[in-house]
């Protein structure tokens, strides 16, 4: 038994180490850094094109990308390596780029061809093309398979109507993968067809969302008559869900991604503390909750490490990692509410000059959304209990049904 | 027994409910939110002409004197409408203490002003980064002036007076200060809530009249008010509880309305069952206030707690029920998500209030 | 706003106390009285048939039954009031009579006649009868109309067959309230019909349930060819779910009633254990937890008041009520674990000479069964979230299905 | 990275399990708690020959050394069968402080028989109610001669050899005391748990062998039995969830599994991912336990207070998912929750571990 990397393993994260180490500073404890701190700084998508190539000049970009499309030819267990060591430092962050690395790409490998590929990959890679994912719809919700957007064929092309919504990166992406429903009268899950769309199409309109938190990281994406060519069709009329589902599968992955406070802010806000009692650290109503935060944490990393050693070895990984995402947002909320309930009275402010430029309350306001997002923590529960667990599926009134006759509303009932 | 407001109390209540729906406070709180905090001072005065101002003033000094039921009462309806009006501190707080402890003079000079609506007060107790610690107050008081910073202070920008909680002698006094007068100085700061401006305030030699000294007069205005913001934060709750059960009705998801998931049955009835034990320690927190029962530092802990815990709930749950929707700006689920953690925060967060319930228990001022 | 007795009220109540005064001794905090304590001794069922008799002769028994049936023609509210003054004394326990007295009755004065009633009433009065409730069945659980029992029709005589579960006082009633089926066509809900049954009658055998904490509160009843006859029907054939409903809406209101350890115990418990950090009373992390128990102990006691002022004014109370049983079942396993967690390792002893005998030790082996019996807490949250919220039903796959379609089991699917 | 039991530790846990099975541990549970416990004695001498016993013992002193990943493994099974056997008492606690603390003539003295399973042993710490303090221990040596009670005292009806806490000249101190001995008499107490036979030991002038002197030999002994002891919280924890699995798919109500309603999906769900997080701290100990790594208390407490919370919720969820049926005597539900409780307390509740917990990240025990 041991988590050590594998010889391979440890020579990679020396490499990516030691390229980090030349490029960028760690970053200290009490950086205070968010959710997409910096995001919505106009320049950050210039700094983090930079960087971007950077990376995929090294050979850090696309690092399990096939090589004939100019990936790295890697390992998932490489990537994830890469991954540990970069979220250490300081680099520009802004995640503009990996819906096209992570989910876009993956999905055109499997769907689409090796032409259409190569028109994208190179660029993708260095940060010059941004993608994003047209899934989502007002209707939907966690009702994924529920959108509306039509697909009407005519001639060579298809005519797009309809209304997409959580569109991360729309206002500055340069193409989408669309999923649209080209036949109501199918139930639910078939008669849905995707696509690969310009974003610069005439008919699409981006419309900012502002989050509760006052931020705009998502957008609304409208389409009025829009005309995709049947060659940029994914898949066959009809296997949009599948098409679909290859990349949701990446994104479930993804997102086990952690987004501050971790632990270790909350303890470095705890240990700086001082309450009327002594210091905040010694208070035993205190040390109950941070020993409760830090089991749920420490459990998340070893639960990646019984991930990597299954990836080290070749294998699949067992079930726990679907219990990634349902911890750390529960757990990211309760440090935020903790945190800023440390500072009584004080612990509203969110001036810059609280600690860790109040990141504590902006993860109050930021936190409601990684419950949500990628899976409700409901949905997720249904999923394990369903796919882990092997537990019947809840009573399915849509099951076979026309899409246009499944009801979407208390009269329609 | 009749463990429940009387019905001319039930009537204001009806009364207020229909205002804050017609005027639509909670898009006044929105314009608050979004830098336009003007409409919230328009309501004020129209709130103190419908006498919401005066319940705890005497009628001599321009009150009416319906007393702490019908108070918070009208708390229950400003938190569930989730009002940006200066209620809490001008009323709950500050008027509470000249009531209790103003001079004649001192009353004369302010509370007419506060009951009509003329002015607005804050409480100025917080003190930044030094504030998780009570026994830690550097503002001071020396030859009747003031020096320190407060920050925040709930709806410190626009109000007139201020109750300052100052040391002078090493001994804690509660002081009246004029905030037009010099060595006074005031700045926006922002807070999670957004809904009621916060202010820092600088003092720099600001002349103080003396209201009261002593930790004891502080303890027993802050729970008092605790009685009163405990309404407000059943209100509120209340509130998440009846926008999530809507929603949940109307809202459909594979083929039927999301509320007929019992995911989404099981949540909704949690919210209901932590409201309505909120409600019942809220309801006798409010007997304790109106007639300065002996209970009332137990009561007013426990009310308190049990409010900001079933408005924790809701208001997170509140988001959740809504999904992706409840996230978006443009719904009201966040204005209760913010205004949740300030209502839990002023005047002290529960570590403060659970010291002071256990505190009672052991004294003996309840029977177990 | 008050929440002392009206005039008559307090006058009802100041005779109550003096009567128990008179009889009884009031019961110390640290009694440490737990669940039915006692009711296992051979002499309990005397002892408790003797207050009976004192509390029939004073008139405290049958307070809310018509005096036509030798009850006090009192109201509810004095029933609450006697009953919140009973608690404090240290009288015989045992609830042998609640069964016959809270409910049969109640039922048979509803559905029976005058001339059956007064066979039975006087009886019931003093202890002298002792009734049962015959519904819950192994197949059941919560769904409590899947009932198998059988009834079938034969001249003047109905022949009963199956069997029945958690009967409390099985082995010591004269008589049950029998719900059976009668037609396994009709829909589940319909197709029922309810009996008085003599418990003496020959096929009758009680069998004691053993708990998980060792001890026997309950009993299965097997029925084998059963003959009750057609004049001991109450309610019309078909009706037996109507008839039961009146049973068990007297059952959800009974069942709010508090068992040991109560806040007072748990206080008790920390003010007089001392930690190697000082008092356990003065440890923040015991704090947090003994203020959030007294917050929903007390939120307990004002939601009753509330009740009772609905009660006393003559209205119907409001939903409020439905929350007692939900919330007392979850407080009272958390005491009971923390209590014997509050000792570390001698905690798990269960010996006499343990603080108030042990009893936060016994309670953690019964409070589970608080959870689950008169509804439990899955039942509950789903009572609230649709009689009370008015939240719709779950998907119903036995609504309107005949009785006997319906499945039962993974192959029957 | 291999972050998971080799191949030859996996394949003995099948053994183990297979074995457990066979001989029907449960049942055997039962027959102790049902006041039969010679069977636990017919199977212990079956584990030994099994090797079970001997997996950290040297091979010169009648063990296999197999090593601690083994015995966390085995630890597992022994949870999840819910085993009577007196393996913590005698290898994880005794045979662990001869191994680390015994002189040579000790160790021949003890392991060749603990390995080889003709004796069991205990561990004599709790002193009834003062136990709540560490700080307190009444038992005293004087001139090699110990007096004292202690209790509750798992396995202390059977044990041949008994590890007792005491102090001497006011220093702590762990002493092996003969049961057999003059001096010593035991007596059955119950306990919540009724699984494993708990003693009252009153030692009245017996002859003690000093083993070491020292709180931190103590704290060391305890914080190494605490991570084989996490992983029989998470093996208990793992088997009540299977069964809770179990019974939701085939109990049907309603026309339906109650697997299928999201009530109980979502309940089990939860218990998954308490179980999947304690897992992995418990793996992450036991690497600390086997390579003695500095990491190790923070590990150790870490893995028991996540353990201790999975068991708990998987214990009672899942007699509530059992409904009525969960509550009998018949099935075995509660043979898990009252094995929780004694997992948990032993060795000290939550607040012991969690000052170590906090403690150990205070001085840098690991990196963050």
């Amino acid at each position: 038994m041991d988590f050590r990397d594998t010889p391979e393993g440890a020579e990679y994260r020396k490499k990516a180490r030691a390229f980090l180490e030349q490029h960028a500073q760690l970053e200290p404890p009490d950086s205070g850094r968010g959710y997409r701190d910096g995001n919505d700084d106009p320049a950050a998508l210039e700094r983090a094109r930079e960087w971007q190539r950077i990376k995929a000049d090294a050979g850090y970009a696309g690092i399990t990308w096939p090589r004939e499309y100019a990936g790295q030819g890697g390992t998932t267990l490489e990537q994830i390596i890469y991954e540990q060591e970069e979220a250490q430092f300081d680099i520009p962050r802004g995640n503009f780029f990996y819906i096209g690395l992570g989910w876009a790409m993956p999905t055109l490998f499997q769907w689409s061809n090796k032409e259409e590929i190569l028109k994208h990959a190179g660029k993708v890679l260095r940060g010059d093309e941004i993608w994003c994912q047209l899934f989502s719809e007002p209707a939907g919700g966690s009702d994924l398979a529920a959108l509306r957007t039509k697909a009407v064929r005519d001639g060579d092309d298809w005519i797009i109507n309809g209304q997409k919504i959580w569109t991360s990166g729309g206002q500055y992406s340069d193409f989408g993968i669309l999923v649209a429903r080209n036949d109501t009268t199918q139930a639910k899950h078939k008669g849905l067809t995707c696509f690969i769309l310009d974003m610069k199409s005439p008919g699409v309109e981006v419309r900012p969302i502002r989050q509760m938190s006052g931020d705009s990281h998502f957008n609304e994406v409208f389409f009025d008559n829009v005309r995709i060519p049947d060659s940029r069709r994914l898949g066959e009329v009809g296997d949009g869900w599948k098409v679909a589902m290859t990349t949701l599968m990446n994104e479930r992955y993804n997102l086990v991604e952690l987004v501050p406070p971790d632990f270790e802010q909350i303890f470095h806000l705890a240990q700086n503390t001082v309450l009327e009692s002594g210091p905040a650290l010694d208070d035993p109503a205190i040390r109950e909750k941070l020993a409760d935060l830090y089991c749920r944490a420490q459990g998340m990393t070893y639960t990646n490490f019984r991930t990597m050693s299954a990836l080290s070895q070749g294998k699949t990984p067992g079930p726990e990692v679907s219990i990634g995402k349902l911890v750390n947002s529960g757990r990211l909320q309760e440090s935020a509410d903790l945190g800023s309930d440390l500072f009584e009275q004080s612990g509203m402010l969110m001036e810059e000059d609280m600690p860790m430029r109040a990141l504590f309350q902006r993860a109050y306001l930021y936190s409601p959304g990684w419950r949500l997002g990628g899976g409700t923590d409901e949905i997720l529960r249904n999923t394990i209990a369903e796919r882990v667990l092997g537990l019947p599926q809840d009573v399915r009134l849509d099951k076979g049904v026309a899409f246009k006759d499944i009801p979407t509303g208390p009269t329609g009932n | 027994m009749n463990f429940d407001f009387p019905d001319e109390v039930k009537a204001m209540q009806i009364q207020a409910d229909d205002y804050l729906t017609q005027t639509n406070a909670r898009a006044a709180a929105r314009h608050v939110i979004e830098g336009a905090p003007s409409a919230a001072r328009r309501d004020w005065a129209e709130m103190a002409q419908m006498g919401w101002t005066g319940l705890i003033i005497p009628e001599h000094l321009g009150g009416n004197d319906i007393g702490y039921i019908a108070q918070c009462a009208l708390a229950y309806e400003l938190g569930r409408h989730v009002s940006p009006a200066p209620m809490a501190s001008s009323i709950y707080l500050v008027a509470e203490a000249l009531v209790r402890y103003g001079s004649d003079a001192q009353k004369q000079k302010w509370l007419p002003a506060l009951a009509e609506g003329r002015i607005s007060a804050c409480f100025a107790e917080a003190e930044g980064l030094s504030q998780g610690r009570g026994d830690l107050c550097a503002a001071q008081v020396a030859n009747g002036v003031l020096s320190g910073v407060k920050k925040p202070v709930p709806d410190g920008m626009d109000a007139e007076l201020a109750l300052v909680v100052a040391q002078e002698d090493g001994e804690t006094g509660l002081y009246l200060v004029e905030l037009q007068a010099s060595g006074v100085t005031r700045q926006v700061v922002q807070t999670i809530e957004g809904i009621r401006e916060h202010a820092a305030i600088t003092f720099d030699k600001a002349e103080v009249d003396l209201l009261v000294r002593g930790q004891t007069a502080l303890t027993d205005i802050k729970q008092r008010a605790a009685v009163c913001i405990a309404f407000e934060q059943v209100g509120g709750a209340q509130a998440c509880l009846d926008m999530a059960v809507a929603f949940a009705k109307e809202r459909f998801a594979f083929g039927r309305a999301i509320g007929s998931f019992q995911a989404i049955k099981h949540k909704l009835a949690d919210m209901f069952v932590a409201i309505e034990l909120a409600r019942s320690n809220a309801y006798f927190a409010a007997w304790a206030l109106s007639t300065d029962a002996r209970e009332l530092p137990v009561a007013a802990a426990t009310a308190r707690l049990s409010a900001g815990k079933a408005y924790w709930l809701a208001a997170k749950e509140n988001v959740q029920t809504h999904g992706g929707l409840g996230f978006t700006w443009e719904l009201d689920c966040h204005l209760y998500y913010r205004r949740h953690k300030a209502l839990k925060l002023l005047l002290g967060g529960n570590r403060v209030w659970e010291n002071r319930l256990i505190d009672g228990l052991k004294s003996g001022l309840v029977e177990l």
